[in-house]
């Protein structure tokens, strides 16, 4: 990984200096061991701070929509738009290709550095796993090796642990790991691609009918309303969002359950044709709820009905605003003719 | 919505999204050709079924619906040309994301009446009224306040 | 324990539109209970929370004075959901107020003083209320010479005509009423408040300015009245935020360490330089 | 009368929960089946978890819940909502968040009209706090003026002794006497050996914390309301707002109103300077259109207009800002940013 690090500091460096970018959004050591922190570099001297391991989980195609917010400008002191470089991982690459198709992002703005991808560590899982073994969730050092992660605890002692048990759920039912359509790829192992086959989703498609409604309504019931896991989503971008406006007020302001879960069925839907399945959502949520099995559902359907996977093609017409004549209608209540 | 029906027992309440071309002038065929069907039923007009957004079929249950019937033009009948069938991918996606976080399949239903189905109208509202009936009052999204 | 949150019960008495656009009208409330109206001790420059049951709550400033005894006005602009609501009400709709919020302008200080009132558009409201409290008899005695310019975009959007007009015609208060550009009909001034402040140079000696009035017009108006040698502790303004609670707990209307709602609305210039400009 | 200290046996704990549930509802820290500890309702020592991280959210939610319907109405006939009634024990809170407990009274229950909702629910809650002797990743607390053996907030400090086979108990308050003196049974005299290993423990649980110096921080914040740091340390912030509600401090809030048919409530309900809506006008004029302006307010509030209205920073170092955002913007790096300009 410390190659990969110190190839992206390189890049970064020749960018800058190049003056082909005025900003790099990458990650940089955090302030614990258990997440790189997300930065906006502006020179060449600050790439050197830029870092890469397993714990550059976020998906940093989130902060592109409001770099490029034309904001009312006076006429002829129209601010020109920056051109930024993103370290995108495969799952960050689709959520910018699908912010470029809807004209979030110019394409010429943009410098991607492509990162191929072997799952990140789901700190949640890390922190369990420390836990027990150690009896608490201290790290003072993160250093990994092919197959496994060693964690320094404040006392000196090491923890070794395999690697895959620790990949967030997302990342193993991954089926691109790696970036397609970068500016320029840095080279770097991937996991090799899932195929889609049993992921939460399906599994909790199986579940009983009132197990699954317990199931939503006990992880919707956690929620506090603090609307990270739409700030954390790349395409949820709207400067109004339908949870928030007053005229109308579709749902109550507060965390009543029944508002709560129309939040998030109706976020998720909005998400059709355009979730990457990336789990920023999931991983940004303080109080843990696992929405894996809820928002899956809709990429899954989108891909299964219209034959569409979000995150690749900048030509073809998102899926919900076209339709096919023999699109399925199944679904469609048939009366019993009196 | 008052729960108590004529009867005194307990009445479905079922909310319908009519679009303005076809089904809404289905319903006023039913009406006029003095069809029978459940008085159960509060039917609000769209312009089209395209202009169905999904929040107002959860915000329906919300307040206290204890079925949805969301009805357009025929496929290829549509007053726009297309808006039922672009709808018609959303309505597939609703349909299916509300079945999965369990809310019963019966309790959305999506069909397609024109305006000289007025038969098939009344025994659309008659099945979706029973199919509520049977599954007893909605209480999943239903705001308590 | 008295709950704060709880609002006096009371009717819309009256609806009297104000402008030309019809997006400003006065409601006259009048309380249900004789004993809130005995209890509803204000000054001018306080405001108030109007209260629609199932549609919320906003902060009003009071328009009517004390002196009016017996029933409250309040002018409101059509803006968001309370206020169109609100519009959209007739006399006999029942409602709620809680209050009197805040300050009132420093009528301790104000007595003995000459007083310039500026304001534009509006925010005349508490104005009026000052204004009316001060001719009324009882209390014109405790104020020297009264001096008010008061500006809109053009005439049809000047709030209280009726009220303006009798208090240009008065000798006890010297009032002008300016528009921004000449439109026919109009045989007043014409100019921006600030100009017409700057032109009619008040003396400064024992005077306090209350200035209400839109940010453009606070911005220019407040170095003229520099430059005539008011001090900036004389200069007396009233602010509006965003406001839940109006009584200093919800935490949104703060302007720095101050709330606009309990250590305000109304505040000193001197006090405002100071802050940061989140208002 | 009451009884100052005591020591209490760990296998007695469940019988002083049985007793204290005989008047009150008792909240306590349980590990729920994901791992996760939060403040619930507990019937015996059983589901208690004493050692460990700080719950997930701060137990403020006890006190200020995060939706709280004030009144009712029907039509124009209005009614105020009850006021919450029943006693309830906050069993095992960590000190800082206790020490939160006298910021929110002095915002809440302060100036002339209190909020009767929040005071009812403070005068009928007896709060024992836990001491921390494992403070955790993020915290710091030593930082802010706190210390994982504080007592402020708290009526009764709870720690460990005996090699942790029993509990000492020391009052703060006069309700904390109380309870002591009425289960005194449960009780034994806390002798010198436990008295000296509660000092020891209290010193280790202190030196295990880095402290950053932050004084004269007020003024350097205030000089700096202009500064490019709030732009440079805040572009990362998603504007969520995890920090504001998972604070044991931040009690801002919002009042709106629900209504079906005609028949309706008035709610209120915790609010973020993180949003956006927050401060909008209804002329769409924003006073803070800018999330470095509200990353601002949040810290000047609590480490400098704080200071100015209440005397206190209104942080207890909790650490739970720090550990669950999304982006790890860390609090503690602007503080520590602005403590070092010139």
């Amino acid at each position: 990984m410390a190659g990969v690090a110190e190839d992206i500091r390189r890049l970064a460096g020749e960018l800058f200096q190049a003056g082909k970018i005025d900003l790099l959004i990458g990650f940089e050591q955090g302030t614990g061991s258990y997440r790189a922190r997300p930065v906006f570099v502006e020179s060449a001297a600050g790439a050197e701070g830029l870092t890469w391991d397993s714990t550059c989980s976020s998906n940093l195609a989130v902060y592109l929509p409001s770099l490029f917010r034309r904001e009312p400008q006076k006429k002829g002191a129209e601010r020109a738009l920056p051109r930024v470089a993103v370290v995108a991982k495969a799952c960050d690459m689709r959520s910018l290709v699908a912010l470029i198709k809807e004209k979030q992002a110019p394409r010429e703005n943009l410098f991607i550095i492509g990162i191929p991808c072997r799952g990140m560590v789901d700190e949640r899982k890390l922190a369990a796993e420390m836990e027990k073994a150690t009896g608490r969730v201290d790290v003072t050092d993160l250093s990994e090796s092919e197959d496994s992660i060693c964690a320094t605890t404040p006392d000196g002692r090491k923890v070794e642990m395999a690697r895959e048990p620790l990949v967030q759920d997302a990342c193993r039912e991954c089926r691109f790991p790696v970036p397609q359509g970068a500016d320029a790829t840095v080279a770097a192992p991937s996991r090799p691609p899932a195929n889609g086959d049993d992921g939460a989703v399906l599994q909790f498609s199986r579940r009983a009918d009132e197990e699954r409604w317990k199931s939503f309504e006990e992880e919707i019931s956690r929620c506090i309303r603090c609307y990270a896991c739409r700030q954390a989503c790349p395409t949820c971008y709207c400067t109004e969002c339908f949870a928030e406006t007053n005229r109308p007020a579709w749902i109550g302001a507060t965390a009543e359950i029944t508002d709560t879960m129309i939040f998030h069925i109706i976020r998720i839907f909005h998400q059709a044709g355009r979730c990457v399945e990336c789990d920023a959502c999931v991983r940004a949520c303080p109080m843990g709820i696992d929405l894996r099995p809820f928002a899956g559902k809709i990429a899954l359907d989108v891909r299964e009905m219209f034959g569409f996977t979000p995150g690749f093609d900048l030509e073809s017409p998102p899926p919900l605003i076209t339709f096919k004549d023999d699109d399925r209608q199944d679904f469609i209540t048939e009366p019993h003719r009196g | 919505m008052n729960e108590q029906g004529m009867s005194g027992g307990w009445q479905p309440r079922i909310v319908a999204f009519l679009c303005n071309w076809c089904s809404y002038a289905g319903a006023d065929l039913a009406g006029v050709s003095r069809m029978q069907y459940p008085p159960s039923i509060r039917v609000i007009r769209v312009p089209c079924s395209g202009r169905i957004n999904p929040l107002f079929i959860v915000s329906a249950l919300q307040s206290g619906a204890d079925g949805v019937l969301v009805s357009g033009c025929h496929p290829g009948d549509c007053h726009y040309l297309s808006g039922n069938l672009v709808a018609r991918r959303k309505f597939a996606l609703v349909k299916n994301l509300l079945a999965h976080v369990g809310i019963e399949p019966e309790r959305v239903q999506f069909s397609w009446v024109s305006a000289s189905e007025g038969a098939r109208f009344a025994s659309l509202v008659e099945k979706v009224t029973e199919d509520a009936r049977k599954l007893g009052p909605q209480r999943k999204l239903a705001k308590v306040l | 324990m008295k709950n704060p949150y709880a609002p006096i019960p009371v009717t819309i008495d009256d609806v009297f539109i104000e402008n030309e656009q019809r997006d400003i009208k006065t409601f006259r409330l009048a309380f249900d209970r004789e004993e809130d109206r005995a209890c509803f001790a204000y000054l001018p420059g306080q405001f108030a929370e109007l209260s629609l049951f199932g549609t919320g709550e906003c902060p009003i400033g009071i328009a009517s004075s004390p002196t009016e005894n017996g029933h409250l006005l309040f002018s409101v602009k059509r803006t968001g959901v309370v206020t169109g609501e609100l519009h959209a009400s007739a006399p006999g709709r029942r409602m709620g107020i809680r209050g009197p919020l805040g300050h009132s302008f420093p009528w301790q200080r104000m007595e003995g003083k000459n007083i310039l009132i500026v304001s534009g558009g509006f925010a005349f409201t508490t104005l009026r209320s000052a204004i009316v409290y001060m001719l009324d008899p009882a209390n014109r005695q405790r104020f020297a010479k009264i001096t008010t310019v008061y500006g809109a975009r053009e005439p049809g959007e000047l709030l209280y005509k009726k009220s303006i007009a009798d208090w240009a015609a008065r000798p006890d208060i010297e009032f002008i009423s300016t528009i921004d550009r000449q439109k026919d009909g109009w045989d007043g001034k014409v100019g921006l408040v600030p100009n017409v402040v700057k032109e009619l140079a008040p003396s400064a000696e024992n005077a306090l300015a209350l200035v209400c009035g839109p940010p453009i017009m606070i911005k220019f108006t407040i170095p003229v009245l520099l430059e005539l040698g008011f001090a900036k502790e004389d200069i007396i303004l009233s602010l509006e935020n965003r406001m839940k609670c109006g009584i200093g707990k919800c935490g949104r209307c703060n302007v720095g360490p101050v709330y606009v709602c309990k250590d305000g609305p109304v505040f000193t210039w001197a006090e405002l330089e100071k802050l940061p400009a989140e208002y | 009368m009451g009884m100052d200290k005591g020591l209490l046996r760990r296998k007695d704990l469940d019988a002083l929960i049985s007793a204290m549930r005989a008047t009150a509802v008792v909240y306590a820290p349980v590990r729920d089946d994901r791992g996760s500890v939060m403040f619930h309702e507990v019937d015996s020592a059983l589901d208690v978890r004493l050692d460990g991280t700080n719950t997930l959210t701060s137990p403020k939610g006890l006190f200020f819940p995060q939706r709280e319907i004030l009144m009712r109405f029907s039509g124009a006939a209005l009614t105020n909502a009850d006021l919450p009634d029943g006693f309830f024990v906050v069993f095992g809170i960590r000190p800082c968040d206790a020490s939160s407990l006298p910021w929110l009274d002095c915002v809440l229950c302060g100036g002339e009209q209190p909020d009767p909702y929040y005071q009812e629910r403070r005068k009928n809650a007896l709060v024992i706090a836990a001491a921390c002797d494992r403070p955790g990743p993020g915290c710091f607390c030593t930082s802010v003026g706190g210390s994982p053996y504080g007592t402020a907030g708290a009526d009764v400090l709870m720690s460990g002794a005996k090699e942790d086979d029993a509990l000492l108990f020391e009052a703060v308050t006069e309700k904390g006497r109380q309870l002591l003196a009425a289960n005194a049974q449960l009780f034994s005299p806390a002798d010198a050996q436990a008295t000296r290993g509660r000092e020891e423990r209290a010193e280790a649980a202190r030196r295990s914390m880095k402290v950053m110096d932050l004084n004269g921080l007020k003024d350097k914040l205030d000089a700096g309301m202009d500064s490019p740091l709030w732009d440079s340390l805040t572009r990362t912030c998603l504007g969520c707002g995890v920090c504001a509600y998972i604070c044991p401090a931040c009690h801002c809030f919002d009042i709106t109103d629900e209504k079906l048919g005609g028949d309706g409530v008035r709610v209120r309900s915790w609010d973020s300077c993180q949003f956006p809506r927050f401060t909008l006008h209804a002329s769409g004029h924003n006073p803070r259109p800018l999330k470095k302006a509200r990353m601002r307010q949040r810290v000047m509030h609590k480490f400098s207009y704080a200071v100015e209205t209440a005397g206190t920073v209104f942080c207890s170092g909790c650490g739970r800002c720090v550990r669950s955002c999304p982006v790890d913007l860390d609090i503690r790096r602007i503080l520590a940013a602005f403590k070092d300009l010139p």
